[in-house]
């Protein structure tokens, strides 16, 4: 039993992660349906910035929690400008365009940042100061959940929350999806579509820099290269979630943490990823358009 | 109120509006009759700044407003329903009527205005829980102007809002045209296929022909003119 | 006065269920051989449901759609996928357009002539003499048809270039194409002037001669209905209020008050 | 003026971007940093300069937008004109010919032997043209089939010493297979699910080769694998690379010829409706299943054909060969070259395979480059390097062929 | 056509570097120079640039200069044997590199047929020399079985441990070394594998499979793989107050480690080369690298260094650039180099280069007597 709650808070943890860099995707994948492929690079430059931040406030001799909130501020307004820019640069241009083409220009961008932090840093893992706090009531529980792994569950919940309640209630995210579902009329009932285009891609890249720093932090070293397989695994959980839905990101990404972690405390981590994309094939064959997509209404 | 000084508008190369001149005064109904593929959409487009004009003006109580983005001219009252009216589908009808209001802050007049909308339309208040997509095309076409009426225009364009819709219901909603017209002295851009009904709504009409105006004149002129029945209305 | 037709399209007690609302309830409907039948109704009333349900789109709930194409005896289609349906012979039209919007226009018309015709991948690499003789027979075949409705001219050009009307009327070339026995139309005349409407009205009379086939037609252009159809059908929410020859339908009072208004010069 | 003052707004946001990025070097375990602010000056600069040439290629490029389109109809009929008049393509093709023909005889064995690499690049981007430019399914896992190719050579090789002329056909067929095996139960899903669950199979593919080691070898991979040998012709490293050359472009050509003839037919025709409409191309009695089912085998059996050719080149496997990234790259030859138009296929695979190799030049900024060239092609053009040219269809050629065949 | 203008710059290249090859010795350095494994192939490059620049400062070797021809490969075979094939066409004389055992495979056969002697600093994989299929073939680390021979008596004997669990990145170097240390534990019959997992290199969180070392009750744990996942590893592991004995490989005896595993780097075993910080060479390789580079040198940087003098004096000795002689040369002339005095065996491995255990003791690999 204990066996088990360890693995379910394991899977947890990296569920949450999932989620964080997941809700960027289906942000923007819902509103201009298009697979943003540099998002993982996003979140990799927000855990860089937020290393550098770290660097030099721990050189001047701040305390190890107000780095932490202020690397992470500095990560998120970061990876903002650079989620903004992507788009003028590489999206933006491509409005009309045949479906595939933004697609392709996000692959060539995805391969441009890797290079572009790896010439401008170091080809090297480089060290993550841990900025997580001990959280003393968590003593007891230290052989099951860690401090960081505790900040990351929180935070995740958190933030999914309070996005969730954002496209709900504001106007913003009343536009969002509004332009999601039909631009052109979007823009006759008086919505600035290329602001709701920017400000999307603003936010999921933020949310994809809090969770870099964040996993940065946890695990204690980055590279320019972590956000290819985690933006893969997160965009695996937006699909299985519901591409275009915030809480089926959330929920996609726990499973998937969950089967990762259950197939490898039970079965042989040899193959966690052969499970996770195999109960992604199954889960769709079964719910084609993910667990709580749904599917787009065509009126015949 | 709306004036179109020479405008010309592009579809790529190819010229869909020529040397367009139209003038709608304040409160009246005006309607543009035509052909398909005459250039009726094209010219509302052009207004609500869609497919903006490659040459020629847009004049809204005198400014210029042809290189706005479209949310600027909407939000000076210019509301549109727009052709293949264009639904949320995903969204409920109570949703989409909200987005009509998207850009109004007063939430009392928005719950007055939508409980207005439900009387006029009450299949749109047995269905408001259904998403828009799943409407039949009637229920989509009130939908539609419902929406546009929800941002309380100034002046509002209306894009062949007879379609698809039962008899008895097109004779509402050109009611309806002329009630919001009287009463809150909106001004009426109609487009319209079934030119005898629209002409018999509106106080002037323009005759559209291969994206340019080969005839304006007031309503009644146009319904005893011989060219015009045999053209456009079937007689 | 059409008795002794035969029936090729028979609709017994058909129902279907949105969620919790019942589109069509206890639907009955039938068509003839020759015959243009027109089904009307408020809108909402479920007319382009009942298309949906008879063409394999939507099965069902309950119910039976038999048809008849022969002269055979009847077989029961519900459930069976769209496109089996139209290889049996039942071709529709759209309400709202759905063109192939970047094909050409004779390229629309010889989709439709897709399940006439057999070709497989093998005979389409190597080009042997009968895929040859095939291909040309479609082309053929698919340019008379827009002669028909006088597309021909247009027979290059991208579907979504064409003028609405002109795209109503490809819609039906296309349906056209599949060998029908009965063809299904969903307001064909939308969008078109009271003239064009008249155009179309004549067309589509030639065509049910020339191919010798069967029309059901949704429209609310009372017009066109009254003097087109055999007889109608009215539904409203879902049920069938009426039907009965267009003089019969246009008197009933119940058609009166959910359909048609007082005066009838819409 | 006004471009100035954008151009120095442009200039200072990306030194502003750059800054964390390039500007500072942090080394949290010896606690030092290391400034290194001229490089953001750079950036500056640079960002200055280029920040004129990108408004003015984008001017260029809505002006080029409306006269492409005022002349397209000539630009359409010169080159189509050149597409089907014998008198202009014959002398074009066969220069091309020679070209290919005399190239080993012209150029380095390096040159030749990335010749081959691009040339199996281009059966693949045609092959999955198939699946994406003709019917419109999105294939992220392209590579998956790749691999059961090559990998059906090297174990069979292996284990039973299967010589390659055998494993040539039978790995298409296993490639078709397995198209087959997953196109059943993910087909019905629509768009980008397709691609999402096919990039799933892509890598459950991989990681079975990597994982089940006692079959496959694993990650150390099967070394050794012969070249194929015709009739002793191909003896010796340089002999072999040249026959591969040739027997590659015999496959080209192949391959060109039946896509050629699939995208202009009957079949062709109905997988472009319905990657337009689908439920219009249901209502006109098309197949849907059966119909995406044959262009995910058959863009799969060619992936399976060249795959074995890949393992007898490199003459070794291991997954490493058959990432995502690999899948991505194929489609970018697909959509970079032009969806839909075979030419443009061709054109990609060059462009996207050989850049990598003439770019070695740039060494570490190789890929950087790459990246970036990607982005741009596609920012500029997006239709692709060619756009895809539909064959008219000319019905009084039709009609005068049926009547001399009818009487 | 398009394809003729591509052509130019290329054959332009080419002729520049072939052109002095009369005069000049190329030294060819393929390797991973981008790409996800592009931190384990940069330090050769940098390593070779620094031999170079100290061999030609001194006059070059017989009065000729060495240039580097670096070609990246990102490991993968295809584009190994492009690079291979570029070497050959540029009249390459020698090869350091590749760095990945499989596309060393790969590669191999190309530069067999052009008869140019290859080094690895880093392709550790036994079939390598032991298959005797690659005669050309040298290089300055030992291989894995050596290596998994080393950590898997060390548990067993030294430290006495009897429940292993053996973990691996699924990696080409890090199963090959797991494989071993498994099949060594087994034929030992003390001792036995508590566990034998693989674990996704670049996943985000490890503690899974930590939870599952300890629920295997397992008493050490012996990793094949590279430093990154063994300090995510290590650090879950000692966070979840795990104290067992974490004994790895090569692949983690590197500075980046303990830099990056911070403290639950402290008492992690790793084998590596035997103790070359007392060797002469090693202080002059390290300081040509700090005075050029921030930081520290990255992955087999020495072993790299030591090929690349090792290929040169090769050169030298043989005073041609004959490829019978140049063997001849490395197999009988021994050289200083940082990993020690080598030479090489029949088999292309290096006599006099073999494995230590270390242990990091207050953040240094301090050798385990
Ligand atoms: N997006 C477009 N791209 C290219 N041409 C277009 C586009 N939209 C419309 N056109 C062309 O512009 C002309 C005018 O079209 P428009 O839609 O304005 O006509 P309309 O009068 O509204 O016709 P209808 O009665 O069919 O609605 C037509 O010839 C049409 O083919
Ligand atoms: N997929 C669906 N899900 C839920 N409700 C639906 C769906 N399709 C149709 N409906 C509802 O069923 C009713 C009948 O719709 P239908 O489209 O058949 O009407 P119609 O008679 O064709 O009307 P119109 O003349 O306006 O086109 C409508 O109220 C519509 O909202
Ligand atoms: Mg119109
Ligand atoms: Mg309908």
């Amino acid at each position: 039993m204990e066996y088990f709650l360890e693995l379910f808070l394991s899977g947890l943890t990296r569920g949450s992660i999932y989620a964080l860099i997941a809700l960027g995707y289906t942000m923007v994948y819902g509103i201009i349906e298009l697979i943003n492929f540099a998002h993982g690079e996003i979140y990799m430059i927000g855990a860089f910035v937020g290393l550098t931040v770290a660097g030099i406030l721990t050189s001047l001799g701040f305390p190890a929690a107000s780095i932490m909130v202020m690397a992470s501020m500095a990560a998120v307004v970061y990876a903002a400008a650079y989620g903004y820019t992507l788009e003028k640069i590489a999206y933006r241009p491509l409005r009309g365009a045949p479906r595939l083409s933004p697609l392709i220009s996000a692959i060539g961008m995805s391969i441009f940042l890797q290079n572009y932090v790896m010439l401008s840093q170091t080809s090297d893992f480089l060290s993550f100061p841990s900025l997580t706090p001990e959280f003393d009531f968590l003593e007891n529980y230290s052989s099951m959940i860690g401090s960081s792994d505790f900040l990351i569950i929180v935070v995740a919940g958190f933030v999914m929350v309070a996005l969730n309640l954002f496209i709900k209630f504001t106007r913003m995210g009343k536009a969002m999806r509004a332009t999601a579902q039909n631009r052109k009329m979007a823009m006759l009932v008086g919505i600035n579509v290329d602001q709701v285009i920017s400000a999307t891609f603003v936010i999921g890249s933020s949310l994809a820099a809090v969770g870099g720093v964040l996993i940065a932090s946890h695990i204690g070293q980055i590279n320019f290269f972590i956000g290819f397989i985690a933006g893969i695994k997160a965009f695996t959980a937006a699909v299985l979630g519901g591409i275009g839905s915030i809480p089926g990101a959330m929920l996609g990404g726990l499973i998937l943490g969950w089967t990762e972690s259950f197939c490898t405390g039970y079965v042989s981590s040899d193959y966690e990823d052969v499970f996770a994309f195999a109960l992604l094939v199954l889960i769709l064959i079964f719910r084609p358009s993910g667990l709580l997509g749904k599917a787009p209404i065509q009126k015949v | 109120m709306l004036k179109l000084n020479n405008v010309n508008t592009f579809y790529g190369n190819i010229q869909a509006l020529r040397n367009i001149n139209i003038e709608v005064e304040q409160g009246e109904i005006i309607t543009l009759i035509g052909a398909n593929g005459a250039g009726k959409t094209t010219t509302l487009m052009t207004i609500s700044g869609v497919v903006p004009p490659r040459s020629g003006e847009v004049l809204y109580n005198g400014k210029p407003i042809q290189k706005l983005n479209p949310d600027k001219i909407v939000k000076m009252g210019i509301s549109q329903v727009p052709e293949g009216r264009l639904i949320f589908p995903d969204l409920t009808i109570t949703e989409n009527l909200d987005m009509g209001a998207f850009l109004r802050d007063d939430k009392d007049g928005v719950k007055e205005d939508m409980d207005h909308v439900f009387e006029l339309f009450p299949i749109l208040w047995e269905r408001r829980k259904q998403a828009g997509g799943n409407l039949s095309g009637g229920e989509q076409q009130m939908l539609a102007i419902s929406r546009a009426l929800m941002a309380r225009p100034k002046l509002l364009l209306l894009d062949e809002p007879s379609l698809g819709l039962a008899p008895l219901i097109i004779r509402q909603i050109f009611e309806i045209i002329k009630k919001i017209n009287k009463e809150s002295g909106t001004t009426v851009f109609l487009v319209e296929q079934n030119a005898n009904l629209a002409l018999k709504t509106a106080h002037r009409g323009y005759v559209m022909e291969n994206g340019e105006i080969i005839l304006s004149d007031s309503s009644e002129n146009l319904l005893a003119n011989e060219e015009i029945k045999k053209a456009y209305l079937g007689l | 006065m059409s008795n002794e037709r035969r029936t090729v399209l028979e609709v017994k007690g058909v129902c279907k269920d949105f969620g919790g609302l019942r589109a069509l309830d206890d639907v009955d409907l039938d068509v003839k051989e020759g015959e243009i039948v027109a089904l009307i109704g408020p809108n909402g009333a479920g007319k382009t449901t009942f298309f949906n349900c008879i063409t394999g789109i939507y099965s069902p709930t309950f119910g039976d759609v038999n048809i008849d194409p022969l002269g055979g005896g009847f077989q029961r289609i519900n459930g069976l996928k769209t496109n089996k349906i139209t290889e049996l012979g039942m071709a529709r039209t759209f309400q709202n357009i759905r063109l192939f919007p970047s094909m050409s226009v004779i390229e629309n018309v010889m989709i439709g002539c897709h399940c006439r015709t057999k070709a497989t991948f093998l005979g389409a690499i190597f080009r042997d003499p009968r895929t040859k003789r095939e291909e040309r027979e479609t082309i053929l075949k698919s340019y008379e048809l827009l002669k028909e409705l006088g597309l021909d001219q247009f027979s290059d050009e991208l579907a979504c270039n064409l003028p609405y009307g002109a795209q109503r009327r490809l819609e039906i070339a296309r349906a056209l194409a599949t060998d029908p026995f009965l063809l299904l139309l969903d307001e064909p005349a939308a969008g078109m002037n009271p003239q064009e409407t008249l155009e179309l009205e004549d067309l589509i009379v030639a065509i049910k001669e020339k191919h010798n086939i069967s029309v059901l037609l949704i429209e609310h252009d009372m017009k066109m209905v009254m003097s087109l159809s055999d007889r109608l059908f009215v539904l409203e929410y879902g049920r069938e209020i009426a039907h009965g020859t267009p003089q019969e339908v246009s008197e009933n009072p119940a058609v009166i008050k959910a359909y048609l208004g007082e005066d009838l010069d819409a | 003026m006004e471009g100035l003052k954008k151009s120095i707004l442009a200039a200072l946001w990306f030194m502003f971007l750059t800054l964390p990025i390039m500007g500072v070097f942090v080394n949290t375990i010896d606690k030092s940093i290391t400034w290194r602010l001229d490089r953001v000056l750079y950036v500056g600069v640079a960002a200055f300069f280029l920040s004129f040439a990108w408004r003015y290629m984008m001017n260029r490029k809505e002006v080029g937008k409306k006269q492409e389109e005022e002349s397209t109809e000539e630009q359409v009929t010169a080159y189509s004109k050149l597409m089907t008049n014998p008198k202009f393509y014959y002398p074009l093709i066969i220069a091309i010919m020679a070209f290919a023909l005399l190239f080993p005889k012209l150029f380095s064995m390096y040159q030749v032997n990335i010749m081959i690499s691009a040339l199996i690049y281009v059966v693949l981007g045609l092959g999955l043209n198939i699946v994406v430019g003709l019917a419109g399914l999105l294939d992220l896992g392209y590579v998956a089939f790749y691999a059961v190719g090559a990998y059906s050579y090297a174990l069979m090789n292996l284990y039973w010493g299967v010589s390659f002329w055998i494993a040539l056909p039978v790995g298409a067929l296993l490639g078709a297979l397995c198209g087959i095996l997953l196109g059943f139960p993910v087909l019905r899903l629509r768009g980008d699910y397709l691609a999402i669950v096919t990039l799933g199979f892509g890598e459950i593919i991989r990681l079975v080769l990597e994982n089940w080691g006692s079959f496959t070898h694993g990650p150390s991979g099967i070394a050794n694998i012969p070249r194929p040998d015709f009739f002793g012709l191909a003896s010796g490293l340089s002999n072999s690379i040249y026959f591969m050359y040739y027997m590659m472009l015999v496959m080209v050509l192949f391959t060109i010829f039946i896509v050629n003839r699939l995208k202009n037919s009957r079949i062709g025709r109905a997988w472009q409706a319905l990657r337009e409409d689908e439920i219009a191309c249901q209502a006109m009695g098309i197949d849907k299943m059966k119909t995406k089912l044959l262009a995910f085998s058959l863009g799969a059996t060619w992936a399976g054909l060249v795959g074995v050719v890949f393992a007898a080149k490199t003459s070794f496997v291991n997954p490493a060969s058959f990432t995502f990234l690999e899948s991505a790259i194929i489609l970018s030859i697909v959509v970079l070259g032009g969806m839909g138009s075979i030419l443009g296929v061709i054109l990609g695979a060059l462009v996207l395979i050989l850049l990598p190799e003439y770019l070695r030049a740039f060494s570490e900024y190789r890929m950087l480059v790459f990246g970036a060239t990607m982005v741009l092609v596609m920012v500029f053009r997006p239709q692709g390097l060619i756009r895809d040219v539909r064959k008219r269809i000319d019905i009084s050629a039709v009609r005068k062929a049926l009547g001399g065949a009818h009487e | 056509s398009g394809e003729k203008k591509e052509e130019s710059p290329a054959k332009k290249e080419t002729a520049e570097k072939a052109a002095p090859a009369a005069e000049t010795i190329i030294l060819g350095v393929p390797g991973a120079q981008s790409g996800d494994l592009a931190s384990y192939g940069l330090p050769t490059v940098e390593a070779a640039k620094l031999v170079v620049k100290a061999v030609n400062d001194a006059g070059g070797i017989n009065g000729a200069q060495v240039v580097i021809s670096t070609q990246d490969d990102q490991c993968k075979p295809e584009f190994a044997t492009n690079a291979a094939f570029k070497l050959v066409s540029d009249k390459a004389t020698v090869v350091l590199g590749h760095i990945c055992s499989g596309a060393t495979k790969a590669a191999m056969p190309i530069y067999k047929e052009s008869n140019i002697v290859c080094m690895s600093p880093s392709a550790t994989n036994p079939a390598l020399t032991q298959s005797g299929d690659y005669p050309n073939f040298f290089r300055t680390i030992a291989s894995d079985d050596a290596q998994a021979a080393l950590a898997s008596k060390f548990a067993m004997e030294k430290l006495g441990l009897k429940n292993i669990a053996v973990i691996h990145d699924k990696g080409d170097y890090g199963k090959g070394f797991a494989e071993f240390a498994k099949k060594y534990i087994e034929e030992s019959g003390s001792s036995k594998v508590a566990l034998f997992e693989g674990v996704t290199p670049g996943a985000v969180d490890y503690s899974a499979v930590v939870q599952k070392i300890k629920a295997s009750g397992a008493d050490a744990v012996i990793f094949g793989g590279y430093h990154p996942e063994a300090s995510k590893i290590v650090s879950q592991m000692r966070k979840k107050k795990m104290t067992i004995p974490f004994i790895s490989d090569d692949g983690v005896k590197a500075k980046t480690f303990i830099d990056v595993a911070g403290a639950a780097a402290e008492g992690v075993y790793a084998t590596g080369p035997r103790d070359i910080t007392g060797n002469p060479m090693y202080k002059v390789a390290l300081d040509q690298y700090k005075a050029s580079n921030e930081g520290e040198p990255g992955a087999f940087f020495f072993e790299a260094y030591s090929a690349a003098q090792a290929l040169l004096k090769a050169i030298e000795v043989a005073g041609s650039t004959d490829y019978d002689k140049i063997v001849n040369a490395l197999r009988t002339h021994e050289v200083d180099t940082p990993v020690g005095k080598i030479k090489f065996d029949a088999k292309g491995d290096a006599i006099g280069v073999g494995f230590s255990m270390y242990q990091v003791k207050n953040g240094e690999y301090a050798e385990v007597k």
